[in-house]
């Protein structure tokens, strides 16, 4: 029978055994070690391998973020945490100014292995200052790498990659992904980087999701079935590098593309991986979904104007298919049941 | 006999108000009618109220996401108060803010935040440009121990020494950022020793006491207003009943004592002034703000409609 | 006869206007009442405005970022300097989490009037960490407004809009920029947000530069004429709002786009106006230019290959034109005289 | 006798060393063989010298943009600084970082930084990886005046003492950042006074006596290899007699006065030490010194060409 395992208890597993594998593997940030153990995922691991390896930290993100960096110039293979991936705004000198730089601005003298774990929030009013997905500004920056993989296999295997990587990744996770369950291998595997995956075949519309997005983008599959629509589902997994090639394979057969970003879209992965395919000369209709372009409201009316979901995918999807028969709308009786998500925050 | 001529008055009608507010607050959460985040302040509401009594309308609070203390105790604003938490447009924020993000800038509420640490230097901006027009207001920056961690609490400390501001920062010591104790985050617990030497007045008060708080207040703040005093540090040590986030008890986690918190409720500030009130007063008070809470609550729950462009409204100022 | 002024001239006066109209418009930041006075930019503010008005401050980037905003809500005005846009990675967190969300998280009580100015710098071995041009991490952040002119007319037009406009703005200039001179009105007069301009007209070809690179897609549209490529130059002006329609008017008559962007091109202002175009079905050949995609080495050597440059923009708009004739290079011998540039840093 | 027997000798071959290296970059920079802005330290030396003569080699130094004198007091490698200066690929940092970003693994420099305080906290976290691997070498961390006004210095120096961190911090307070005096910054100049409070040994040097700041460095750091003495704070009076970046003098400016800068010259260690040293053996040192340094530029004049695609080379380990 199949391994299943959570999202979160992926993650736990993944940084479990290379803790076990590898003892300059450290982990600390706020809350690491309190009785919620950011949402289960450094559960036992205090237990397991003591204080001076998983440990709390005070609320100094820049400061936190460059003693990763120096303990790893030491030799240490340090994972830091943000429950909120909006706390990362404080620790942009030193992502970008420092850790993204000093190995290419010592002429490659030595290694920066960081893993910078980032959670997205949403849902139930979190609202303008704790829902934001900024991996848009860490694309634009070289040095830097980043996952944002949607399903537990690749959160296992895409952070022992991470993890064993000698340069500094981000690794991000979406606080509604931790609800995703699936098989999940017990042995350590690890997942490469700029590898995107096709998650579902189809042959009339490209469908590129960038991490929770590439579940609505699943749903968004099934209710398009519904008007024989067949959708092509691809998972990024990994946003710097880009796998263009994947996605341009894909366009080809389809000659349409929905990019449905989990983020603002000006200066988005959708603008980039779209310009990449015009510059390769690929011919296609191209759509972007994204955050509505306001920071985040609380009141759950405005809330869904914010956010792409299925149903609006499979219509968008639908009306490019489509374009002179009127609006459509799913049928969403016969959908996959939703996640209700209220909390933790 | 009106009810707040007297100081006694005022402050049980304030406790009574953020109190039974924040139950009210806690018996609704399970419906799922509030659409929000919820950081209590129940038993830490003396300081703000202590604090704020102490101040004129014209005087400005920067405060946090565990703001609906300081919140009521400065506006009392119930209905707006409880609209955005409920995500209606009838909301102090118009819905888009809910209970982290609170605001009234008639009655001097500049917005509370769900960052950590950010209000702080925009309270010491906004006391530069109340000096710069020589207006004798002054600025109270609230804040939780935890955001004496981060560098811009420093940053706006030197600041404010600098140019000699008129604000009074007040740190509400609660010794838990969530659930990290202070040992974990620095090598002392006391936060004036940390800040006196940007060459401010500090001040702590541990045993809570309204009284204290209320008296160092109206002191400080007369003298801020003649303006060459420059900023000072009141640090007021306290205790969050609640869990860090959400309406309910969090003993259970096992990362601190049940008797630290009881210690905390049997000096329960707003019982203590209870039993220090005119007992007709106090149940008149009650009675009243019984009756604002159901209103309040009501209100929040008729049915308000977004118009649909709402969501691209408020980006800008055209 | 016109009256001519340098770049920091024209922000000097547009400042000076500004700050003699109305009194609630102040200026600090590290330097601006030092005797360099940002590179002249605030010379003589001090002595005409006092130091209640003009004022050095501590080195705290994200501290003084935030009593900009919180001076802004109080009915100041506040102009905060930065004489690298680099140092402004440790104030994203009160440019991006407060001042772009302040208005829309409280309903739009209240108005943020700031202007945040911030410098780039290019050449002579400023390397990694004095040399970033990260505004396409501005672009992907809602509620704020950019601008980048590279004109002196349009650097004060451009910084009267800003300091009159009651939303957060962020002001870029190039150093190199500050050698330009041009005419400048004495009166004051604004430029618009989401106006771009075409400084030159052309038909073969559109080059849309931003920043300084405006001045080399000038200078390479010089060496075209040597083979009779006619470019069209658009200068951005102001990259949020973005002012797609001009763009996309020249691109329907010379069907090839060349955008040169003075930043890392990856999520860059280029992938957004490319998408923007090919989303509204504009059909034509695409060239991003840009930094390359590292940090940027000091060694000049190294340096060259970082930069576009006219002669690279040439060369590139020459071979989208003739892809099969042989690599062409412009005659540098008729060029203008290349500006020197050593500091001061 | 074999020069560097005597701690007189070191300290002249080091003091030396810098000074004069230090006055040739001053002589080249107006040929602009030197692509990158120059930061001198002539004048203060003296702290580098005096704190690392008391280092052992595998102790980890970071410093900042000012760097040449700390890198050359802990590696003595003016081939690749020079190189590095001039952007040769036989430079320290392969002609990529330029005199802003020195580094040498192997002698124990990590690496300096043009963001003011951005290395701060990576000596910390250096720190902090030391004592995990149960190391007995110690970090020393230099930095400016200017870099305490950043948060990230308090959140550096808290953690640091939250942890009790095998660290010298050492700050060169020359009381000017660029052209901003410190009271421009402060309510107060003195540093020590100002992260006491942290828990950590602070001493304050104000004379500039190198073999106070020697004395000191060398009874800490053995204190601090047993491990339990946490972070230590020395603070060092000096003074810039060059302008911030550049090989001029700046008195023209008029923001400081020239008295200022003449009491150090007066005070200068170089010369001081000069007057101690055996006057032969100082002799002898200064030829080597003079060797070398001809040496240094000569080899980094001398044309190397890189590979085109060298751009490219070293933004990740593959
Ligand atoms: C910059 C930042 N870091 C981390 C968090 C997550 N966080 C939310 S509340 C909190 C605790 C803050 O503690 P304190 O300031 O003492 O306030 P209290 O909750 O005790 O009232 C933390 C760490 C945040 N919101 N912002
Ligand atoms: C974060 C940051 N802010 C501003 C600057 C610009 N800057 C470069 S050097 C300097 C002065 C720093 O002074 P100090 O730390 O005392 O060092 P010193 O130059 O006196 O050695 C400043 C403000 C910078 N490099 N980094
Ligand atoms: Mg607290
Ligand atoms: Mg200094």
């Amino acid at each position: 029978m199949e391994r299943i395992l959570s999202y979160p208890e992926a993650i736990r597993e993944a940084t479990e055994q290379e803790m076990l594998r590898d003892s300059s593997v450290v982990i600390f940030g706020q809350g690491v070690d309190d009785p919620k153990r950011i949402l289960g995922t450094t559960k036992g691991l205090l237990e397991r391998f003591g204080s001076e390896r998983v440990f709390d930290t005070p609320l100094s993100e820049d400061g936190i973020t460059g003693v990763a960096i120096g303990a790893a110039l030491a030799g240490l293979r340090p994972i830091n945490t943000h429950i909120r991936m909006d706390f990362m705004l404080l620790a942009m000198n030193q992502i970008i100014n420092m850790a993204a730089k000093m190995r290419y601005m010592f002429g490659g003298v030595y290694r920066v292995p960081i893993v910078i774990r980032a959670l997205i929030g949403k849902s139930w009013g979190q609202g303008a200052q704790h829902s934001q997905s900024i991996y848009p500004l860490f694309m634009n920056i070289p040095g830097l790498k980043i996952f944002v993989p949607s399903t537990p296999y690749d959160a296992k295997g895409c952070m022992i990659t991470s993890i064993r990587d000698d340069n500094p990744v981000i690794f991000i996770e979406h606080r509604l992904l931790y609800y995703q369950k699936g098989y999940v291998p017990e042995k350590s595997y690890s997942v490469p980087f700029g590898k995107a995956r096709i998650l579902d075949k189809g042959k009339d519309v490209t469908l590129v999701g960038i991490s929770q997005m590439v579940i609505e983008c699943l749903r968004a599959k099934k209710y398009l079935q519904e008007v024989n629509i067949d959708a092509e589902v691809i998972d990024m997994v990994s946003l710097s590098p880009l796998d263009i090639d994947t996605v341009k394979n894909s366009v080809m057969k389809t000659e349409k593309l929905i990019i449905v970003d989990n983020a603002w879209t000006v200066c988005g992965a959708g603008s980039e991986i779209i310009t990449r395919l015009i510059e390769m000369d690929v011919k296609m209709q191209v759509r972007r979904m994204g955050f509505a372009f306001v920071p985040c409201p609380t009141a759950p009316a405005l809330e869904q104007h914010f956010y792409p979901d299925a149903k609006k995918i499979a219509m968008n999807a639908f009306n490019m298919l489509n374009p002179n028969k009127k609006e459509w709308q799913p049928n969403l009786e016969l959908s996959i049941e939703e996640i209700e998500f209220k909390g933790p925050f | 006999m009106t009810i707040g001529s007297t100081l006694i008055e005022r402050f049980y009608r304030s406790l009574y108000l953020i109190r039974r507010t924040e139950e009210e607050i806690v018996k609704i959460y399970p419906t799922d009618k509030i659409k929000s985040p919820v950081h209590l302040s129940i038993g830490q509401e003396f300081v703000s109220v202590g604090v704020i009594e102490a101040l004129r309308c014209d005087d400005i609070v920067f405060g946090t996401y565990r703001g609906h203390a300081m919140y009521l105790a400065k506006t009392g604003n119930l209905r707006k108060m409880i609209s955005e938490l409920y995500g209606k447009i009838t909301g102090c924020s118009k819905g888009k803010g809910g209970s982290m993000h609170l605001v009234d800038v008639d009655k001097g509420v500049m917005g509370t935040s769900a960052i950590v640490g950010t209000t702080i230097p925009l309270s010491v901006g906004y006391a530069l440009g109340l000096k710069y027009k020589k207006s004798d207001s002054v600025v109270v920056s609230f804040f939780g121990d935890g955001a004496v961690d981060e560098g811009v609490f420093h940053e706006s400390m030197n600041f404010a020494a600098l140019k000699k501001l008129p604000i009074l920062f007040v740190c509400e010591n609660n010794k838990y950022a969530i659930h990290s104790y202070h040992i974990n985050r620095h090598d002392s617990d006391n936060i004036c020793e940390r800040v006196k030497h940007y060459g401010m007045q500090v001040e702590r008060i541990e045993d809570g006491d309204i009284f204290k708080i209320y008296n160092f207040t109206k002191n400080v703040i007369d003298s801020l207003r003649e303006r060459d005093l420059g900023p000072v540090f009141l640090e007021c040590v306290t205790c969050r009943w609640k869990e860090h986030v959400g309406p309910n008890d969090d003993f259970h986690l096992g990362y601190r004592d049940k008797e630290e918190v009881e210690w905390w409720k049997a000096n329960d500030q707003l019982n203590k002034i209870r039993m220090m009130a005119d007992d007709k007063t106090a149940k008149l008070i009650e009675s009243v703000v019984e009756h604002e809470i159901a209103d309040a609550f009501n209100f929040a729950e008729e049915n308000t409609v977004y118009n649909e462009k709402e969501i691209y409204e408020d980006l800008f100022k055209e």
